[in-house]
């Protein structure tokens, strides 16, 4: 084996090369210009992302451990904007940090590893590299959780992460490990061939599935979400809820399309449930909270129970309306967190109420938001819309009418709660609402590309086209 | 660019440079000179209708068809005939109206008539659109507006609502699209592509099993926008706390989209379902037409009352789109019409009076004609309207509706056109004790004698819903030929 | 290979492991305690991992590869945990479940 | 021949309409009244001009008159059913057409004087503009839906001109009550025209009307609870033609109708609207006369007798003018109903047909002055109530003169119109139905005594003393009087059994001399009683009234079929369905919408509590989860 064929990890390696220099550059700059580092990594950062686009050639190395496909490099780039927007969103905030409580550049350090920890997760190929992605991707978002030292919240945030992730991988190992006694090898293509619906096996996926559902946050696995999203610093909630989520989705997706295929007479009922659980749970919760991050918590709950509506079909067209909504999500999510983030980091407003009238004072970030919300919502025309339609329709074309039923259901429930909002915004009035402010270039830049995306990405229907032509590996 | 698209494009830009605008002076005007140049495209409209359907066999005209995501065959595809082109005209000029009608709107002026377009983008889309996927879309487009529309500008319990009428519409919404993708999954019946194109879909029979499943969640997603009792209630709430001009948009060309989405896609698309579902509804429509009737007879708020009387006229559509015949739907799309002229007008008139008497309560009014006789003759003439006088436009729609009822042998269908017709007595009172009690006798409150009776910008909106009124009514050969003509080909799709 | 001792008892001993882990984290009222049960849970996988690598496919070694990885993270968890823990001490000097419930609902 | 000119007849007066509907603000009264007058004039030249062409000219073909049809398409239904508009001449159009443009150009004259300085003048001259183009139409339609449509359009403008007064709450509720009434008559009318269109596939009259047509051939075939569905649909019509002639029970909108203004009242509730409905039966008359052997027509007849017996007792007790005036149209308007319904269809046999359509031509007349007369006096007096006037001969002579004409015309005294025409109806009751009969010579005495109670009362009686002088009225309202006192006397001499019979033929009608003498000596009796209770100021009316006891005040009130409808309307349709509809709405369907969007916000309060904060807790659901999936897919859902 040569040295070029390390370059199907060029991700990986640019990226870690990153978080290095991150690294020295905090031992070697000194604490007045430390605040620099901030745009030096946005810098990298963007090239990154920005080399990422270039092609690359499907193999796999290390005897199949580590894979990558077209889809699988598309769906790094996809992470790679979202994280990409994150940093711009999130620069002002991290800058105070470092200039006023003087800390360090670990906050990219550890969410650079965190995004290499995916990296890994989701090209991986077999269970190992899988469980050590999967741990490097949640152990760093702990420390980030916990990040602001000087709050309870944050560290409580934090011990609930890392204790509820350890119990979920503890159980996910478990059921790993049964599935090795099954079939003798932790390599999915080797169990793709060996696996049978055999009790063990299924109880052993069960297991396994619990430890990702964890990540996704799917009912009954949901319950550490709403409070590390509350406890946490708004960047790394949103860092929670759109890269780390979209992420698990995807490689949950993969191994149930490619590994566990044999099982699906049994895991489409599984979704089925889980599915419904979800979205009714999420939403049922969203209706009652007034913290922002808390609500937004809920509904991403909720989104990921409409996920799992394509998940349901393991065909092609799943794996297409999939990404594309995770894609989707991704930029809505972070454009409502975005704006959180802006409003918080200026006046330290996280409620509902806090937002009355925030139109008449701050029209564009209630425009936004609303963009946003209508997109979370699935409004026409923002992307929103066509992401679950494409998922219901995926979900319909199984003959799934009753679920497709009920999922619609739930979005009524859910436009309410988004509704809620808008109500605050639009139409309340109050007598202290939030003052006019002007936003720094970055947080600018942040909110300006995710409206582009929630705009653009529904109705330019090529997008959807190649991400289907893409989707046709995993089938 | 064709000419059917121009309908989304023009508003479009006109949001757009709304946008731009600064305070109402702007912003009136622009969306003025928008909507002017919409009614005039959709006059045009008609005339080239007239003159393409003379070399042109279609089931529509004008069509146009872009493949937008390939993946699901979705197309935006759109194409008129002559129901769609009288929608059209109908929705250009309600809008057109609209604007005068609120043309001193001060609070957030330009959102406000950025709000108003979105809406008539939606409802214009939808009516040129040929394809489910896009209408749906559309459909959505046109209702979500609605809720900053009353929740921001509207009066009273605005915030309660607007919510109940979004979450409703939208519930009936999501119904509706369970039977879309019931349609679509079943359209390729006769092997072939699935396809959302409504002719193609026409072409292939749908199961009858599928038809029985999904009919009743296509008709009740659409009716329910068309105030099919039990489902109206949203309707009198929105409606009162609903800002002037909303409620002649909405009134007036929204709960259109209801009859007509019933019409091309419920009994188009699913006859058979349409025929082994139709007794069921046809109590439901045949309900809604008295209920709504007597529900007005008691209500005080002229908004109510005009709330109900809306349930009953167009309870009166969806009868006669279940009757199942050429008469009868012809009627039944002239009810939509002139319905929607006539409730338009109803409610700029109500918003006329609230506006100077700051009550919309019948009983604290009284004697208008003698202070302001301009409006209150007007609405003296809606009022007659209203209840089917000849010479007005509801005569010819009900006529159409009851004598192509009374074409169906059976019981049952006796009963229940019968009992319809009856509502016109109901009708009746509830118009006359309104006029009676609102705008004969003694002025109650010395304060009105100084009221100022329309003034211009009034009058033209006034004078815009009216001349197709009487113009309906007075000549409608031409109208109801153009309509007959386009049912054909549904009707013998039904048969 | 232990003589006259069949995979049947470990995997039940290992299954037991699991279960008294799940049930020390439950029941605990001490965060370090959580952690040790963590401790457990991650145990009863690792001797899983090795266990089933001996006695049924001896001839590959992934099991135990991966019970080392297994190692080596927990401990890698566990010293994030307790640095977490132990700055929730500085602030509210305890280290009690029960102090850790201010975000409900 | 050519008869399109006739189309200008009611255009005319539409236009006019149309003048100062629109100007109304802008026109000076006097030129409003002038364009009103002009306007009619010429509708009314072109009317006579008409039936001279029509009747002595070219309507006749081998002795038969012929009918004449000028039609366009206005609305098509189905591929047969269309609404078409158009002009139909016929002997009974023809005849309605005079009718109505000589009371309305009367009217028109008379209201300059009458509502001279009232500030809605140029309105009052549009209605009546309105309702004239209206009544036209109506008098000119050629097929059933056409003759709804103006049916319709008369009872707006009836509508709107008895609301005249709009700021008198009396009027409003008048109007309204009469426009209910009536649209809940011609909902019958309706649903008949729904069922004879879906029967027999068209609405023209001349196929309807034809006797060997297939419309009329074809009844037997349907039938629907022991009935055809045709005369099923007669009724419903008749039903109509009940309402707008204020037939029992129909009959209560009529006497409040009386709030508008006078000349209102003889024009549309004396001569010409209210006749309408006779005009509709006699319209279908071959339908009525042949479908199920006349089954409707008989019911026609009936309730014409009770209706116009029924109307005559109640006349004697009003002492409001108009009402005496108005019940007396009622009685009138049962006699006519009851002479189509006793007629036969060909030569002499349909005497009953053309005495119908004579006492319409003449009580037309009489009726109409009757009003215009009580109208003068009441510009004199300022009151509608008898009680108020009394010796007015003296100060109102034209009036008093005319008056007594009119009165004596009604009360069949020979040689005045009323006088032939009551005489044609009498001799058909007699022919074909003794009972009618007797009804008719009773109500002839009855009549004779009411009118002349109302002459007595009004020009003699009592010498009341007024605060200001009456005086005589104008010219421009004498003159009406004068002229159409003069139609009344020579009305009679004009030969109806030539000119309109129900076989088209005409026949030899002959004076029957015993039952003339009969009739008359009846009408003297009246007159003579009048005479004695009225002539002079005494007691003997109310003894006579005391004598009567309980019958005399349920007479006097209308044997309370107002408080009926009221009851029905308020207690029943109020009370009973709208309120509990309203509360129903609110509660319960309402109240669903509601209740699912409140269960669903409780629900989510209800279980809150899984979020319990408490990281354990957490686990056990984690936990919990995981053995509940195994559990259910290992165990249970094993597919």
């Amino acid at each position: 084996m040569n040295l070029d064929s390390f370059l199907i990890m060029r991700h990986e390696i640019l990226l870690l090369t990153i978080t290095l220099l991150l690294l020295v550059g905090e031992i070697f700059i000194s604490k007045s210009k430390k605040s620099s580092l901030v745009h030096l990594a946005i810098f990298l950062f963007g090239i990154h992302t920005a080399v990422g686009f270039l092609a690359i050639d499907e193999s796999s190395i290390f005897g199949g451990s580590f894979q990558t496909n077209n889809l699988i490099h598309f769906f790094k780039n996809v992470l790679n904007i979202g994280v990409f927007i994150l940093l711009l969103q999130s620069a002002d905030w991290i800058e105070e940090k470092i200039v006023g409580e003087n800390r360090g550049t670990e906050f990219f350090i550890l969410l650079f590893s965190s995004l290499l920890g995916m990296y890994f997760m989701i090209s991986a190929g077999d269970f190992l590299m899988f469980y050590i992605g999967l741990e490097l991707s949640t152990l760093p978002v702990a420390a980030l959780a916990a990040y602001e030292t000087t709050k309870r919240k944050s560290s409580e945030a934090g011990i609930k992460l890392i204790l509820s992730a350890a119990l979920a991988s503890g159980v996910s190992l478990f059921g790993i490990s049964l599935l090795y006694a099954t079939s003798g090898s932790i390599f999915f293509n080797d169990i793709i061939e060996v696996i049978t619906s055999t009790n063990l096996t299924i109880l052993g996926f069960i297991l396994f599935f619990a430890g990702l559902s964890f990540k996704i946050s799917l009912v009954p696995f949901h319950f550490w979400t709403a409070d590390v999203y509350e406890g946490a610093p708004i960047s790394v909630a949103s860092y929670l809820s759109v890269i780390s989520k979209g992420a698990a989705v995807f490689i949950l997706m993969i191994l149930m399309f490619t590994v566990f295929k044999p099982l699906i007479h049994i895991w489409e009922n599984m979704v089925y449930v889980v599915a419904l659980a979800t979205m009714f749970i999420g939403n049922l919760f969203a209706l009652r909270q007034q913290n922002m991050k808390r609500f937004l918590a809920f509904s991403s709950i909720a989104q990921a129970g409409f996920i799992l509506l394509g998940l349901i079909t393991g065909t092609q067209l799943g794996t297409a309306t999939i990404v594309y909504f995770v894609m989707i999500y991704i930029f809505s999510n972070l454009a409502a967190f975005g704006v959180v983030q802006a409003i918080s980091l200026k006046t330290g407003k996280e409620n509902m109420d806090d937002y009355n009238g925030l139109y008449r004072t701050n029209p564009n970030l209630s425009l936004i938001m609303m963009l946003a919300l209508f997109s979370l919502a699935g409004i026409p025309p923002v992307a929103g819309f066509f992401g679950k339609f494409f998922l219901f329709t995926a979900a319909a074309s199984k003959g799934y009418y009753m679920l497709v039923f009920l999922a619609v259901v739930n979005v009524t429930i859910s436009l309410y709660y988004y509704l809620l909002v808008i109500r605050a915004m639009f139409i309340r009035r109050s007598e202290t609402p939030i003052p006019f402010f002007k936003n720094k270039l970055y947080m600018r830049l942040g909110l300006f590309i995710t409206v582009i995306g929630i705009l653009v990405l529904g109705l330019y229907s090529p997008l959807y086209d190649y991400i289907y032509e893409l989707s046709s590996v995993f089938n | 660019m064709d000419i059917l698209s121009l309908f989304v494009i023009v508003p479009v830009l006109t949001i757009l440079i709304l946008g731009f605008t600064k305070g109402l002076k702007q912003a009136r005007i622009v969306s003025m000179v928008g909507s002017i140049i919409q009614l005039g495209m959709s006059i045009n409209l008609i005339f080239a209708y007239f003159k393409e359907r003379k070399i042109n066999e279609e089931i529509m005209v004008f069509t146009k068809d872009y493949v937008w995501f390939e993946q699901f065959n979705i197309h935006y595809a759109i194409g008129v005939d002559g129901i769609s082109v009288a929608l059209l005209l109908l929705t250009s000029i309600v809008v057109l109206a609209g604007v005068f009608i609120s043309w001193k709107t001060d609070d957030l002026p330009k959102e406000f008539f950025i709000s108003l377009l979105v809406l008539s983008t939606g409802v214009y889309g939808f009516f040129i659109s040929i394809d489910l996927f896009t209408m749906f879309v559309f459909y959505e487009i046109a209702v979500i507006p609605m809720y900053l529309l009353i929740g921001i500008w509207g009066s009273g319990p605005k915030e309660y609502s607007a919510m109940k009428l979004t979450l409703m519409l939208m519930g009936a919404s999501a119904v509706l699209l369970v039977g879309v993708l019931g349609i679509y999954f079943n359209s390729n019946a006769d092997g072939g592509a699935l396809t959302f194109n409504i002719l193609e879909i026409a072409q292939v029979n749908i199961p009858f099993e599928a038809q029985k499943l999904f009919f009743p969640l296509t008709f009740i997603g659409f009716a329910v926008l068309g105030a099919l009792f039990p489902f109206h209630t949203w309707s009198p709430d929105g409606h009162a706390s609903a800002p002037t001009a909303v409620s002649m948009l909405h009134a007036g060309v929204l709960m259109k989209l209801g009859g007509y989405g019933v019409f091309r896609v419920a009994m188009f698309l699913l006859p058979a379902g349409a025929m082994h579902w139709d007794w069921f509804f046809i109590i439901l429509a045949a309900t809604g037409v008295i209920y709504g009737a007597f529900g007005a007879l008691k209500q005080t708020d002229l908004k109510y009352i005009n709330a109900y009387s809306s349930v009953s006229h167009l309870g009166m559509v969806l009868f006669a789109l279940l009757m199942l015949n050429k008469t009868a739907w012809n009627g039944a799309l002239m009810q939509s019409l002139s319905h929607g002229f006539m409730t338009a007008l109803f409610f700029a008139l109500i918003g006329m009076i609230y506006g100077r008497t700051h009550t919309r309560d019948i009983t604290k009014l009284g004697g208008l004609l003698k202070v302001i006789p301009f409006i209150s003759a007007i609405y003296v003439i809606a009022g007659l309207a209203s209840l089917g006088l000849p010479g007005f436009s509801g005569f010819v729609a009900e006529m159409n509706i009851f004598v192509g009822a009374f074409q169906n042998e059976g019981m049952f269908y006796r009963i229940a056109t019968i009992l319809s017709v009856s509502a016109i007595v109901v009708t009746a009172v509830y118009i006359l004790r309104v006029v009676g009690i609102m705008l004969m006798g003694q002025v109650k409150n010395k304060e009105y004698l100084e009221l100022q009776d329309a003034t211009w910008y009034e009058t033209t909106g006034i004078l815009l819903l009216l001349i197709p009124i009487i113009g309906m009514g007075v000549a409608p050969l031409w109208l109801s030929d153009m309509l007959l003509e386009s049912i054909q080909p549904f009707i013998q799709g039904v048969l | 290979m232990i003589a006259g001792i069949s995979i049947y008892e470990i995997l039940t001993v290992t299954s037991i492991l699991f279960f008294i882990g799940v049930y020390g984290f439950i029941t605990r009222k001490n965060l370090i305690s959580i952690l040790m049960s963590i401790e457990l849970i991650l145990n009863a996988s690792v001797i899983n991992f090795v266990v089933i690598n001996k006695y049924l496919y001896p001839d590959m070694l992934q099991g135990v590869f991966f019970s080392i990885f297994i190692i080596a993270v927990a401990a890698a968890e566990t010293a994030l945990a307790v640095s977490i823990i132990i700055n929730l001490y500085r602030q509210i000097a305890s280290v009690e479940v029960k102090d850790t419930e201010i975000m409900k609902y | 021949m050519d008869f399109t000119y006739v189309i200008l007849i009611p255009l005319i007066p539409l236009a006019a309409f149309l003048l100062l509907g629109i100007f109304n603000q802008k026109i000076k009264p006097a030129v409003s009244g002038y364009i009103g007058v002009a306007g009619l004039s010429a509708s009314a030249a072109l009317s006579f001009y008409t039936a001279y062409q029509y009747f002595f000219v070219g309507g006749k073909v081998d002795g038969v008159y012929q009918t004449f049809v000028e039609k366009t398409t206005w609305m098509n239904f189905t591929d047969t059913l269309a609404i078409d508009m158009g002009i139909l001449i016929d002997p009974i159009s023809v005849m309605m057409l005079i009718v109505v443009s000589i009371v309305s150009l009367m009217v028109h004259i008379y209201s300059r004087g009458y509502m001279k300085g009232d500030d809605g003048y140029t309105r009052f001259f549009a209605f009546l503009g309105l309702f004239s183009f209206s009544m036209f139409g109506l008098v000119l339609a050629t097929n059933l839906f056409q003759i709804y449509i103006f049916w319709e359009l008369v009872g707006v403008s009836s509508y709107l001109l008895i609301g005249y007064y709009y700021t008198k709450t009396s009027a409003v509720a008048a109007a309204k009550k009469a426009f209910i009434v009536t649209r809940f008559a011609d909902l019958g009318f309706l649903i008949g025209i729904l069922i004879i269109g879906y029967y027999t596939g068209t609405y023209d009259f001349e196929t309807l009307n034809n006797p060997e047509g297939s419309a009329i051939l074809s009844w037997s075939s349907t039938s629907f609870m022991g009935l055809s569905f045709l005369t099923w649909a007669l009724i419903l019509i008749f039903m109509g033609g009940a309402g707008k002639s204020a037939m029992f029970p129909l009959h209560i909108w009529l006497p409040d109708a009386m709030e508008g203004p006078t000349p209102v009242s003889a024009l549309i509730h004396a001569a010409t609207m209210v006749v309408a409905g006779v005009y509709l039966v006699a319209r279908l008359f071959p339908m009525y006369y042949f479908i199920e052997d006349g089954f409707a027509l008989n019911i026609v007849a009936y309730v014409g007798g009770f209706s116009s017996l029924f109307a005559a007792i109640i006349a004697i007790t009003q002492t409001d003018i108009k009402r005496v005036l108005a019940f007396s149209t009622m009685s009138q308007l049962g006699y006519m109903m009851m002479a189509l319904g006793v007629s036969g269809y060909d030569g002499h046999e349909g005497v009953g047909y053309m005495a119908s359509m004579f006492h319409l031509f003449t009580h037309a007349m009489f009726k109409a002055l009757l009003f215009l007369g009580a109208g003068s006096v009441i510009h004199a007096v300022h009151s509608n109530y008898l009680k108020d006037m009394g010796g007015l001969r003296k100060y109102m002579p034209i009036t008093n003169i005319t008056f007594l004409i009119a009165a004596l015309a009604i009360a069949g005294v020979f040689p005045l119109s009323g006088f032939w025409s009551k005489d044609e109806i009498l001799v058909a009751a007699f022919e074909h139905n003794k009972l009618l009969y007797f009804v008719g010579v009773f109500v002839a005495g009855l009549t004779a005594f009411y009118m002349f109670r109302l002459y007595f009362g009004i020009f003699w009686g009592k010498d009341t003393q007024y605060k200001h002088v009456p005086h005589e009225s104008p010219i421009s309202m004498t003159l009406p009087l004068m002229l159409l006192a003069f139609i009344s006397i020579v009305g009679g001499f004009i030969p109806f059994s030539e000119l309109i019979t129900a076989d088209r033929a005409g026949f030899e009608a002959h004076l029957n001399i015993p039952l003339a003498i009969v009739a008359t000596v009846v009408g003297l009796t009246g007159i003579g009683l009048a005479y004695v209770f009225y002539k002079k100021e005494n007691d003997l009316a109310d003894r006579f009234a005391n004598a009567f006891g309980p019958f005399y005040k349920w007479a006097s009130n209308k044997f309370y079929f107002d408080e009926i409808y009221m009851f029905v309307t308020k207690k029943i349709i109020f009370k009973r369905i709208a309120w509990p509809i309203a509360f129903f709405d609110k509660k319960y369907v309402d109240g669903t919408m509601e209740g699912i969007g409140n269960k669903t916000v409780v629900i989510s309060e209800k279980i809150k509590g899984m979020q319990s904060g408490k990281v354990q807790d957490y686990a056990f659901g984690f936990i919990a989860g995981v053995v509940v999936l195994a559990m259910v897919f290992i165990y249970l859902w094993t597919n």
